[in-house]
């Protein structure tokens, strides 16, 4: 029996993305719960924060945490451009940063740190599982639809790497565009064979509902990334069903933990989790085994150590860390679906990927 | 019909009304005379309701009216031409005059087509702007419409200021005229010796005080008064 | 004309606030900047010290806001884009590996300045809500424009090596050393802004401020004198993004969102206009008020908001207002 | 870029337009008629929204929901005005902005521990939904057209309410000069409250009807409320006319613009880097718009004498 | 006339439809008084915009000092030494007395782009200032905020930041205006004392100051100058009393 164990979890609380950070902290805090408070038989002490997506009140809020509240691991955040702003404060410091979300290709290459941990993916690999699968079942011409912003770019790219056939437009709306009707009209009018999508949050429950409304749905294959997911499913309802989208995970994954947290989390949060509890949950898990496997948590060394072990069991199933900090693991294509008690989440249709890595992470040369 | 009693007001610390007192009975032309500063215009404003005094009643027609907001007063039947024009800028002319045209007291004796006879030079301009008018033409804009609201007693604040000397002529004549139809009105104006042939009574006022009342005649038979008070 | 009517020139001044209140509060101020290491010492010095040069850095861009804002009522409501062009200007350049803060400085002090001219030049031909219009639309431009440069992150914005070297040396990665280098740069734009205010040149801006065709009349163009002010607040906040970008080792489209010009402008409101010092306080008040009570609840800004509207109905003249020490 | 591209396009930029017009005619009214800064003016918006979709699933029926939401948001801005606002007309601007701004995150909040921080959903009412053919080959939501539908209405009935009323009138005179309108006979402040109620019902109005098409989620009023603006303003401040012509004007530019900014590019660039310039430029146009408008007409298109 | 300071050739304006001074053509002699007079609308306020540079003719010529200043802006035209006061009062309400005129010292004595050193401690500044305030009777009012100076005090200040300009001509509309019986007169002796060190052109609606002040009067009507000429010659002329004077001036 050590000290306390502190953890601190800087999330976006406030604004339009607030649920993605609240199913995070909510994941965690399950975890936590059901290993009776404690991380590894130690006490765990958890300070959440807020970063308000604003890149410089992160950085300030999370010297709070490293200094102020002398964390040991910070848990966070949900946008790479927060991940860009809090990594160096935190790494510097010799502070562990474990991302349940954000994975920016920065960090799994050349950039890497022996402090950083994404314990979720790297953000091309979902849009890399869209673009196998498009390639797969022989799509010629495919349109491409995001955000004009950097991670709506990313997107593109992580799609065409492994799509081959021909893009008949990248179509780029505003960030926060809400309203679809203009592109679905220029979408409608290419005809192609499958749409591909990254529209996070409100946009993709309006998208969605739009492509619907437009009658699109039946007509052309709707792949996507972070478009369809427990976060939005909620607002998209029906409008959803059947719409694919690449994952390493889907609440209804049959291993037992798995079954186990879903039935949980319905039961203490009343909503179905997504992919942000799961790998919150998944991280409170993983420093479970860490804390648990050293003596003292300021061997550094040790730690790092243990957390590279990544010796839990997680609920995608296989789970490893590859050099630069970033998983090995399943992805899979999933499907919404409507279940039996009228709840809407996503399923899995089939794997795309086995224990894959990131592109990036030839290019990582830990220095430790 | 306007009775004005112990008036007191102040703007912030400064007090300006100490003790004001008078009438004005129906049918009637009063003039409240004094130098620059003396406190006529706080007089109208606080009659109005535009200022908030702290002592003293204002009745009229029987009404309490101290305490009330403007509108009120201005329903209860009195009718103001302020000081400084103060019309409305971004309404024409007409919009100016019908805006808050009113007859609450019967058959309206004002209507646009009469106060377009009293001041042709509106009807001439009566799609301009308010802002867009001379300064002469602000004033006239200004006393039709108060006319407009066809009020039971009207209020001019330095009416004539700036105006033409045939216009403002012609505004005396105006106001005789309203005299002989039975009009109850209550003026200020620097030009004394136009007023007396036409008001029935002065009250002059001095410090925030009333200093001297009286009517025309006394105020012709007692030339220290002007000396006096209104250095003429 | 009585003894009072040729008073001696040294009487001659405008009757001022007392000299307690009108040095004492920026004193005070100045000094709980000064010694408020000495205070962090005890406890979490490096997250206190950031917290506070964030607040310094706020002031600065407050500050210059006030200069245009509460001295020339030109209310710009596209500010943050000169943040964001001076933490661009040493994102770019250390992007190329040039770190060296003299270079970095002049860089973001020149772009800003320029681009302050041209929009500058551009805005001024408008006035009242057309002006806060006009300037949030250059603001959005530069913001676009930062999301659409791939090369430098986008909108993920681009991590900085290290803080700007000087004379080749990392002397600014101290906490320590960045503070009182902040708190220098704080307190030389108060300078500045203090005497530029009072000096022949201010006075003309403040009197455009409250009648510009009267000072047409007498014989000056405002539109130049506006335009210098507009500059130099440019060039100042551009300092701020500077500095910005040091203190956090970041740079992002972030920056220069409109809301971050709204909220500069809610500071100086806040803090009370045209008094320099309002806006360091203001700047204080807002982003430690959003630090604490976030601190207690997730639903924070159903307090902060109330808040500023308490300020507003029952303390004219905001904080300063409130404090009585208002003056200018 | 075929031609009926071009109509769909169109008819969607008239479509957003005209829900600008619905949400910049309120900010004008109140703005540039009486003369204050309601930044708040945007979560009213946004409570429209969040009123229909409770309503509506609150008696299943999109109708009755809306019919509901209008006389509460109606009743939501009367409250607002007498709590807060009527306090702030004779003030500064800048004392307006930081109390409406105030509000703005009160509210923001507030929509979210009421109703949680996911977006809610609201099912296109049954008899508008599907499309119908406008043109041989051409098919358009009825909802969409619905909202056009009723922005006209709307459009009509301001422009009437403000030019040709004594009330729309008064509330000009008030703006200028409100003390005056009092002493004249006339209960501004009672007139004012209207208005302003009658403002946070159009916004209000604007939010119930795009709720079945968009996401109803906390802030969703904020981008709005500057666009509203960039409206107000490119059609000068506190003209109705102008707001409607600036709305269907930014609608359409924003939506031609990113549909066709590229294409158009390609004229003069390569290919690769058209599409990168157009997509830069896209979300710059209506600021640039908004830019130009002024550096010419420094008062917007219509601007109000004064 | 050669000697002419101030002249106007065929000078026009109108705003839509509305001719408001149509065909004036104008000449004021150096350091004489000369008055406009005119009904309500006449033109005689947009006619001094004109002069003054604040609105823009639509044609014809201004010229002064011998030199065309028709498209020259306000600030250009006050260098060169012409002043004005406004009908409607003018000033910086925030701004002291004193201030107010310093200001006018300032514009034309320096650089103004000087961004340090105190400006309202400039003894240079505030002495010449308090000069012109004691010249209009305002001197014992020098640090009150002019916002809160009386009516006629203000029209005095008004009077003293244009005198300030040290101009050579002097456009003033109504002065008079607003001020009560004791104020006008003051203003009327000060004016008298003005007299002859400036040029002045005087708009004035109040015919006993201006028939005791002007050299020359010209009468101005729906924006033609119909009659100019002494003030006895003017008062005489029929068409005058008909268009302006009325009876009253009889
Ligand atoms: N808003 C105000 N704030 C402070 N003092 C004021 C205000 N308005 C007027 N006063 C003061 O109150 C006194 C009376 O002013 P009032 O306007 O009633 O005078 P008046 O008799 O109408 O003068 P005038 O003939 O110049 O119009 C004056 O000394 C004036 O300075
Ligand atoms: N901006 C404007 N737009 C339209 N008409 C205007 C404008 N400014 C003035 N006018 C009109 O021009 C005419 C002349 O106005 P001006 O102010 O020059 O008259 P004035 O001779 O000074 O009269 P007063 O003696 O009453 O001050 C008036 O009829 C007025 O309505
Ligand atoms: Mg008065
Ligand atoms: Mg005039």
């Amino acid at each position: 029996q050590g000290e306390k164990v502190r953890v601190g979890l800087m999330l976006t609380l406030s604004g339009p993305s607030a649920v993605l950070g609240q199913q995070a902290r909510d994941g965690f805090n399950l975890a936590v719960k059901e290993m009776g408070g404690k991380l590894g038989g130690r006490e765990v002490e958890v300070i959440v924060v807020d970063d308000e997506l604003k890149p410089d009140v992160a950085v300030t809020k999370v010297k709070g945490l490293v200094e102020r509240d002398k964390v040991d691991f910070v848990v966070g955040p949900i946008f790479s451009n927060v991940a860009g702003a809090i990594h160096k404060p935190v790494t510097d410091a010799g502070v562990f940063l474990l991302s349940p979300n954000a994975g920016p290709s920065v960090f799994a290459g050349k950039g890497c740190n022996p402090n950083f941990f994404a314990v979720s993916y790297q953000n091309d690999q979902n849009h890399e599982v869209a673009g196998k699968v498009a390639q797969n079942r022989g799509y010629k011409r495919v349109y491409l639809l995001t955000p004009n912003y950097q991670a709506g770019r990313d997107a593109m790219a992580g799609f065409k790497r492994h799509f081959k056939g021909e893009i008949v437009e990248e179509s780029y709306v505003p960030l926060n565009n809400l309203d679809f009707q203009s592109e679905l009209a220029k979408l409608a009018a290419a005809q192609p064979d499958a749409v591909f999508t990254f529209m996070p949050g409100g946009m993709g429950v309006n998208l969605v509902r739009q492509y619907r409304q437009a009658g699109l749905a039946d007509k052309i294959p709707f792949l996507s990334a972070f478009t369809v997911d427990e976060s939005t499913l909620p607002a998209q309802q029906d409008a959803a069903i059947g719409m694919l989208g690449g994952s390493n995970w889907a609440p209804n994954l049959d291993t037992p933990q798995n079954k186990a947290f879903v039935a949980a989390y319905e039961k203490e949060f009343n909503a179905v989790p997504g992919s942000y509890s799961m790998h919150a949950y998944d991280t409170a898990k993983l420093l479970d085994s860490a804390v648990k496997s050293v003596k003292d948590l300021s061997d550094k060394k040790a730690v790092r150590e243990a957390i590279a072990k990544a010796d839990f069991q997680s609920l995608r199933g296989d789970f490893k860390f590859g050099a630069n900090g970033f998983p090995v693991q399943d992805f899979y294509l999933v499907k919404a679906a409507k279940r039996p008690d009228g709840k809407f989440q996503t399923e899995i249709v089939e794997k795309v990927f086995d224990d894959y890595a990131d592109a990036y992470a030839k290019d990582c040369k830990p220095a430790s | 019909m306007l009775t004005v009693s112990n008036l007191q007001t102040s703007y912030g610390p400064a007090k300006v009304l100490f003790d004001i007192s008078f009438e004005v009975r129906a049918g009637e032309v009063v003039t409240l005379l004094g130098r620059n500063g003396m406190g006529k215009t706080t007089t109208v404003g606080s009659i109005m309701g535009l200022l908030r005094p702290h002592g003293g009643e204002v009745v009229f027609e029987g009404r309490p009216l101290r305490g009330q907001p403007a509108y009120r007063i201005a329903q209860a039947g009195l009718g103001l031409v302020p000081e400084g024009r103060q019309v409305f800028p971004t309404l024409t002319v007409e919009e100016n005059l019908v805006a808050t045209a009113a007859a609450r007291h019967g058959a309206p004796r004002w209507t646009l087509p009469r106060v377009y006879e009293l001041f042709p030079r509106l009807k001439e301009r009566r799609s301009n702007l308010g802002s867009q008018l001379s300064g002469g033409e602000q004033q006239m804009l200004a006393v039709g419409r108060a006319l407009m609201t066809n009020p039971k007693l009207l209020i001019l604040d330095e009416a004539t200021e700036g105006l033409a000397p045939l216009i403002r002529a012609e505004i005396w004549d105006c106001l005789r005229r309203l005299k002989g139809d039975g009009q109850s009105i209550l003026v200020i104006d620097k030009t004394i010796d136009a007023l007396i042939p036409l008001a029935d009574r002065h009250v002059v006022i001095e410090k925030g005080r009333v200093a001297w009342m009286g009517t025309s005649a006394e105020l012709a038979a007692d030339p220290s008064v002007k000396d006096r008070f209104l250095h003429v | 004309m009585n003894e009072i009517a040729t008073p001696s020139p040294a009487a001659l001044d405008v009757p001022r606030a007392p000299a307690l209140r009108r040095y004492g509060v920026p004193v005070l101020v100045f000094a709980a900047f000064a010694l408020a290491p000495i205070a962090a010492a005890q406890g979490a010095e490096g997250y206190i010290l950031s917290l506070l040069t964030r607040v310094m850095i706020f002031a600065i861009a407050a500050m210059s806001l006030d200069l245009i804002l509460g001295y020339g009522a030109l209310v710009s409501f596209g500010h943050a884009a000169f943040l964001g062009i001076g933490a661009y200007a040493v994102g770019i350049l250390a992007s190329h590996g040039i770190e060296s803060a003299l270079v970095q400085l002049l860089a973001a002090l020149g772009a800003s300045a320029l681009f302050a001219l041209v929009t500058g030049a551009i805005s001024m031909r408008t006035k009242g809500v057309y002006f806060i219009m006009i300037t949030l639309a250059f603001g959005q431009m530069l913001y676009f424009l930062a999301t659409s440069l791939s090369a430098y992150g986008g909108d993920d914005g681009l991590t900085l090596p290290s803080r700007s070297l000087l004379f080749g040396a990392n002397l600014l990665k101290g906490d320590h050393a960045f503070y009182y280098a902040v708190l220098g740069c704080l307190l030389g734009c108060y300078l500045l802004c203090r005497s530029v205010v009072a000096s022949r040149f201010g006075r003309v801006l403040r009197g455009a401020k409250e009648n510009a065709v009267r000072m047409q009349a007498i014989g000056f163009a405002p539109y130049r004198f506006q335009l210098g002010a507009y500059v130099l607040a440019g060039t100042l906040c551009g300092l701020a993004g500077f500095l910005l970008a040091n203190q956090t080792e970041f740079v992002s489209p972030a920056y220069m969102t409109w809301q971050r010009s709204g909220e500069l402008i809610v500071v100086v409101v806040l803090g009370g206009l045209a008094s320099l010092h309002g806006a360091i306080i203001g700047a204080a008040a807002f982003l430690l008020l959003e630090e604490v009570l976030s601190g207690y609840t997730e639903h924070w800004k159903m307090i902060f908001g109330p808040l500023l509207v308490l300020v507003v109905l029952y303390a004219r003249g905001g904080i300063l207002g409130m404090m009585g020490g208002r003056h200018g | 870029m075929s031609t009926t591209l071009l109509i769909i396009q169109t008819l969607n930029g008239l479509q957003f337009g005209i829900i600008l017009f619905l949400i910049a005619a309120g900010l004008t009214l109140v703005f540039g008629v009486m003369d204050f800064i309601n930044l708040a003016h945007g979560v009213q918006y946004m409570v429209g929204a969040y009123l229909a979709a409770a309503f509506t699933a609150m008696t299943g029926n999109f109708g009755l929901g809306l019919l509901l939401a209008l006389p509460t948001a109606l009743a939501f801005g009367l409250v607002l005005e007498v709590l807060i606002f009527r306090h702030l007309y004779d003030r500064d601007h800048l004392d307006q902005v930081l109390a409406t701004f105030g509000v703005i995150l009160f509210l923001n909040q507030a929509v979210k521990f009421v109703w949680g921080a996911a977006p809610l959903f609201v099912p296109v009412p049954e008899i508008l939904s599907g499309s119908i053919e406008i043109a041989p080959g051409l098919l358009y939501p009825v909802y969409r057209l619905a909202i056009i539908a009723a922005g006209l209405g709307v459009a009509a009935l301001l422009y009437g309410l403000v030019n040709h009323t004594r009330a729309g009138m008064l509330v000009r005179a008030g703006a200028t000069n409100a003390p005056m309108v009092s002493a004249l006979g006339v209960d501004i402040r009672r007139l004012f409250m209207l208005v302003f109620g009658f403002g946070a019902m159009l916004a209000g109005f604007a939010g119930a009807m795009v709720a079945p098409i968009l996401s109803v989620e906390p802030g969703m009023g904020d981008n709005l409320l500057i666009l509203a603006f960039v409206v107000i303003v490119i059609g000068g401040i506190g003209s109705v006319r102008g707001a409607f012509i600036a709305a269907l004007a930014v609608g359409l530019v924003d939506t031609l613009g990113r549909s066709f900014a590229s294409n158009i590019l390609r004229l003069f660039l390569d290919s690769g880097a058209a599409s990168q310039t157009g997509r830069a430029l896209a979300p710059m146009l209506i600021y640039i718009l908004m830019a130009a408008i002024l550096f010419f007409r420094p008062s917007g298109l219509f601007p109000v004498r004064r | 006339m050669a000697d002419a300071i101030l002249r106007l050739e065929g000078l026009r304006k109108a705003y839509g439809a509305l001719k408001v001074t149509d065909d004036v053509t104008l000449d004021v002699r150096p350091g004489e008084l000369h008055a406009i007079i005119g009904p309500n609308g006449a033109g005689k306020t947009t006619l001094i915009h004109q002069v003054s540079g604040l609105a823009a003719s639509d044609s014809g010529r201004i010229l002064f000092d011998s030199a065309d200043v028709t498209r020259l802006t306000m600030a250009q035209r006050v260098h060169r030494g012409l002043a004005r006061s406004f009908q409607i009062t003018s000033i910086l309400p925030g701004f002291s007395a004193l201030e107010n005129v310093a200001l006018a010292v300032q514009a034309r004595s320096g650089s103004s782009f000087r961004l340090f050193g105190d400006a309202s401690r400039e003894r240079g500044l505030n002495e010449e200032a308090m000069s012109y305030l004691a010249q209009v009777g305002l001197g014992h009012r020098a640090i009150i905020p002019s916002g809160q100076l009386s009516h006629g005090e203000k029209r005095g200040l008004e009077l003293a930041i244009a005198l300030a300009t040290r101009p050579m001509l002097l456009l003033l509309d109504e002065p008079l205006a607003g001020t009560g019986h004791e104020e006008s007169e003051r203003v009327v002796e000060t004016l008298r004392g003005l007299k002859g060190r400036y040029t002045i052109v005087l708009i004035e609606h109040d015919m006993n100051a201006v028939f005791s002040l002007a050299d020359r009067v010209s009468v101005l009507v729906y924006g033609r100058v119909i009659a100019t000429g002494r003030p006895d010659e003017v008062r005489a002329n029929p068409e005058v009393r008909a268009a302006y004077l009325g009876e009253e001036a009889a």
